[in-house]
């Protein structure tokens, strides 16, 4: 067998790609894509929920949020080497986020206002997160698959800690429940906005539905959503910011109001409200990291000679 | 409490872990590497996961977290000190030396606690003992790296050493010899020089703080105090 | 309240004074000169005495200034951006930017507060269109000096204009034309480009602020929350 | 006359010596040495009540306090000029401040760790000043006299407001009771070591006597100071920290503990709570403005040769 007929196979098999394996270079550079975009939303992540640690109003609640970004960082680490498996560098996908090249889910460009907003990112943000990945973990490429299937246990957890979080604030004080509820109003619609454009608008879908990296539609993959929060959001009493959503009982569905996609290509092109601050901030981190990375380097280097 | 374990040293170590956790925590997201990112938050978490041990066995923990002022507090100062030159900087070779100093009198005073008859001090000692060995590990590594690597890394170790060193006065009582004892040969070893001993600032375990910790209070209880009563 | 002053208005332009003089007073003891040291508090004090009389005529000026959390806040978003590129960040280039920007709205506002039919407002107006012609000409003759000084000071003030000129549409709503009037003939003498209008941040007239006021105002009403109903 | 004889009869004649007139070397050095370290502690002062400006419990206060801050840096700059008429240029003095060459008042080397510390430090610190700063308005050095004038006179207001904040503490809740003593017990043992050490250790001061730049010894005005204190204390409702402190039939007087001389010298030679951090304070803010200054030279220098 050929290059490609032997990829063809282990597709139409359900069986996985290992990074040995001949893979088309569309294949290759569609992950590398993917799995470097999701590496980066992990990193930038840490900076909206990890503006809300120092201010945690419990020590309990502080640890659960610490340990939360703790974890997007492992994922961003996992995720970074799933995608070295497919011959590109760590430093290339640095480089990559800091210069804006390759981009990260536009919801981390919207701001986190109220401590409500650490628990409505964890049901809603979360939420669609895992909606989005629980297919990913049978994705046809094995090293994205295992680690998303790690990913996706982690972040269940945070899902219902962040849901638990903001199920306390819906009960307490009338202050409290204002700050959930507005929490809900701001990331109802960003966090449908992550599941991407229509699908009649979806420009990579159709050939990584083929290659068993996507395996369900953008629109079908928000429904699922919305389906799985209506009777969420009924237990936690709050309200869905939009008067339309109701069940069509003949389709089966909620029916909803879609989101602003016009909003969405604005974020994603650079002027949502945190793009600049976002990546300003890790410019910094790496660019103040740099006599660091470089004694570290240097090091191991004079280590090395004196070993050799 | 056994003689061993007094109330007042149990809210003084979770005093130090508390507030030590809280000045890790602003590394978040702004550390040299990802896989720094990933250590200093955990070392945050190990301090949280203490302080949170040690205050509720003295008292109710989100009280003694969040209601008392400055002067309530009975952390060493060196746990309050920014982590770099000035108020706002993070400066990670002042924070190593900071992790350095600190780790070394933890796994000191937790050795002692684990040793006690309070059963319950013994047991939050034997468990912090594990993680104050893992952080001193991982500061002396990195005094290793940096006190070794450039030039510039070495000057700015030593800078941080230098500051941070009058500190260890109050942070030590009792356990100088022992604590100097972990703490100079890894200096010797990563080619730093001791700094002498002479001013000798205080005051932290009687409640006179400097002037950093009421600013990290401020904003670690802004929320709680903003609702009184509130459940979270 | 007259059709010209409304409350919603004189809230908004008190909270824009009372946000800039908190980020302003940050200076104090850290400007590049000792004559800046006192022109800086100076106008920052002018910031104030503005915002309480502004407060005053809305509402009880401590209720407002400390109980309110910053969604309640009605400033734009401008005033409460940090004096620099990061939080924490104190850049000589980036304030003259900001106030550049702040007090040309400030003193037409004002004038056509002070041009209005409500006799409180109007006389507020008045007293702080000449404050604000002060602090216009006093961030001008900074612009010239910064922009025609030396190649980073040109650098590093064009950066500060970059960063912040988005903001400058909510700040001047209703009066953008009038606005560039001002500020642009300053840029072309000084030597600096105008920046380009793309991306146009707001929502802080609506409550929808950035993550730096909650920060700040976590500061400003530590101690006020502290200490409920106390007086002062 | 003969400008040593010409000085001579100006001071006995109680008039005013001025910048162009014949004068002592060791006159001249003296005169640099106060004056700078006079200007000196009016910069370094606003550090420790500056602590406090952005936490003000109420809008009233913060600009009563913001405007104080900013009276001492006017005081510095008046005073810095004052020197400057000995033939001192203004950088010289800069340099010495930095540099540790020349002091500062060791006062503001304690920490300032409650909003009772500025109302303490108007009370007792200011007050302790003005005993000290009021026969200077007399002093032979024309310039330095008058400058004086204007310093005590805003140090008086200062000394007001402080005390009539520090009195709403004191009959406040039990908290800002609490906060108040608190801060008196902190301040007093410093305020009286403002005025030096005891009469017999003191060094400089008979020829400055003799010169007319000081009027009375340290241990008067420190005497004049603890007797202007106590009445002041009991209608505050605030205990002065010393037990022995009683009234001196006899003395006309009242006995007091003088203050920890040993501690002074320590804080002097540097290590006080607060000296690393007021003088780092200092230099990075020099530092971090040095663009700005060369900015202004340079576009000062280019106006000059555009007009030449």
């Amino acid at each position: 067998l050929d290059g490609e007929a032997s990829f063809e196979a282990v597709i139409a098999a359900d069986q996985k790609i290992e990074p040995r394996d001949a893979m088309p270079d569309a294949y290759r550079a569609g992950l590398i894509r993917q799995i470097a975009q999701h590496a980066h939303s992990e990193i930038i992540g840490m900076q909206p929920e990890g503006n809300w640690i120092s201010r945690a109003p419990s020590l309990r609640r502080k640890a659960i949020l610490l340990a939360k970004v703790q974890d997007e960082a492992g994922h961003g680490l996992y995720l970074y080497a799933a995608a070295e498996t497919l011959g590109v560098s760590r430093a290339e996908l640095d480089t990559a986020l800091l210069t804006g090249r390759q981009k990260y889910s536009s919801i981390f460009n919207y701001p986190t206002l109220s401590w409500a907003d650490v628990g409505a990112i964890g049901w809603l943000v979360d939420g669609a997160a895992i909606v989005n990945q629980v297919p990913l973990c049978r994705c046809s490429y094995g090293p994205y698959a295992r680690a998303m299937i790690r990913v996706c246990k982690e972040e269940s957890f945070h899902q219902r800690q962040g849901y638990q979080s903001l199920y306390v604030l819906a009960q307490g004080t009338p202050e409290q429940r204002a700050m959930a509820q507005d929490a809900v109003d701001r990331w109802w619609y960003p966090s449908l906005a992550m599941f991407g454009p229509p699908d009649a608008d979806s420009t990579h879908s159709a050939q990584s539905m083929a290659w068993k990296v996507k395996r369900f539609s953008n629109d079908e993959l928000r429904q699922r959503f919305v389906d799985m929060c209506v009777p969420q959001a009924e237990i936690l009493g709050v309200t869905l910011p939009d008067p339309d959503l109701k069940w069509n009982e003949e389709r089966g569905h909620y029916d909803y109001t879609s989101p602003d996609f016009e909003e969405l290509m604005r974020v994603v092109k650079g002027d949502g409200p945190c793009n600049r601050q976002r990546l300003a901030h890790r410019n910094r981190a790496h660019e103040e990291g740099a006599w660091v990375r470089e004694a570290a380097a240097a090091y191991a280097e004079k280590n090395r000679k004196v070993k050799a | 409490m056994s003689e061993t374990a007094t109330g007042v040293e149990l809210l003084g170590l979770g005093d130090d872990a508390l507030i030590a956790s809280q000045r890790l925590a602003e590394w978040v997201s702004r550390a040299p590497t990802l896989e720094e990112d990933v250590a200093l938050a955990n070392i945050a978490l190990d301090q949280l996961g203490a302080a949170r041990m040690l205050l509720a066995a003295v008292g109710d923990e989100d009280e003694l977290a969040y209601r008392r002022d400055d002067h309530g507090f009975r952390n060493c100062l060196l746990a309050e000190l920014p982590l770099g030159p000035g108020r706002g900087d993070l400066d990670f070779g002042w924070t190593m030396s900071w992790l350095l100093m600190l780790s070394a009198a933890q796994l000191l005073r937790y050795t002692d606690l684990a040793a006690g008859s309070d059963e319950q001090a013994a047991a939050i000692g034997a468990k912090a003992v594990k993680e104050s060995t893992y952080h001193l590990d991982h500061a002396t590594q990195w005094m290793l790296r940096l006190g070794g690597g450039t030039e510039e890394s070495h000057r700015r170790v030593q800078q941080g050493l230098d500051g941070l060193w009058p500190y260890g006065h109050e942070l030590t009582e009792g356990i100088r010899d022992r604590w100097l004892a972990i703490v100079e040969p890894v200096l010797a070893e990563a080619g730093l020089t001791r700094p002498a001993d002479r001013w000798r600032p205080d005051g932290g375990r009687a409640g006179r703080h400097t002037e950093h910790l009421s600013y990290l209070l401020a904003e670690m209880q802004s929320l709680h105090r903003a609702h009184p009563g509130a459940q979270w």
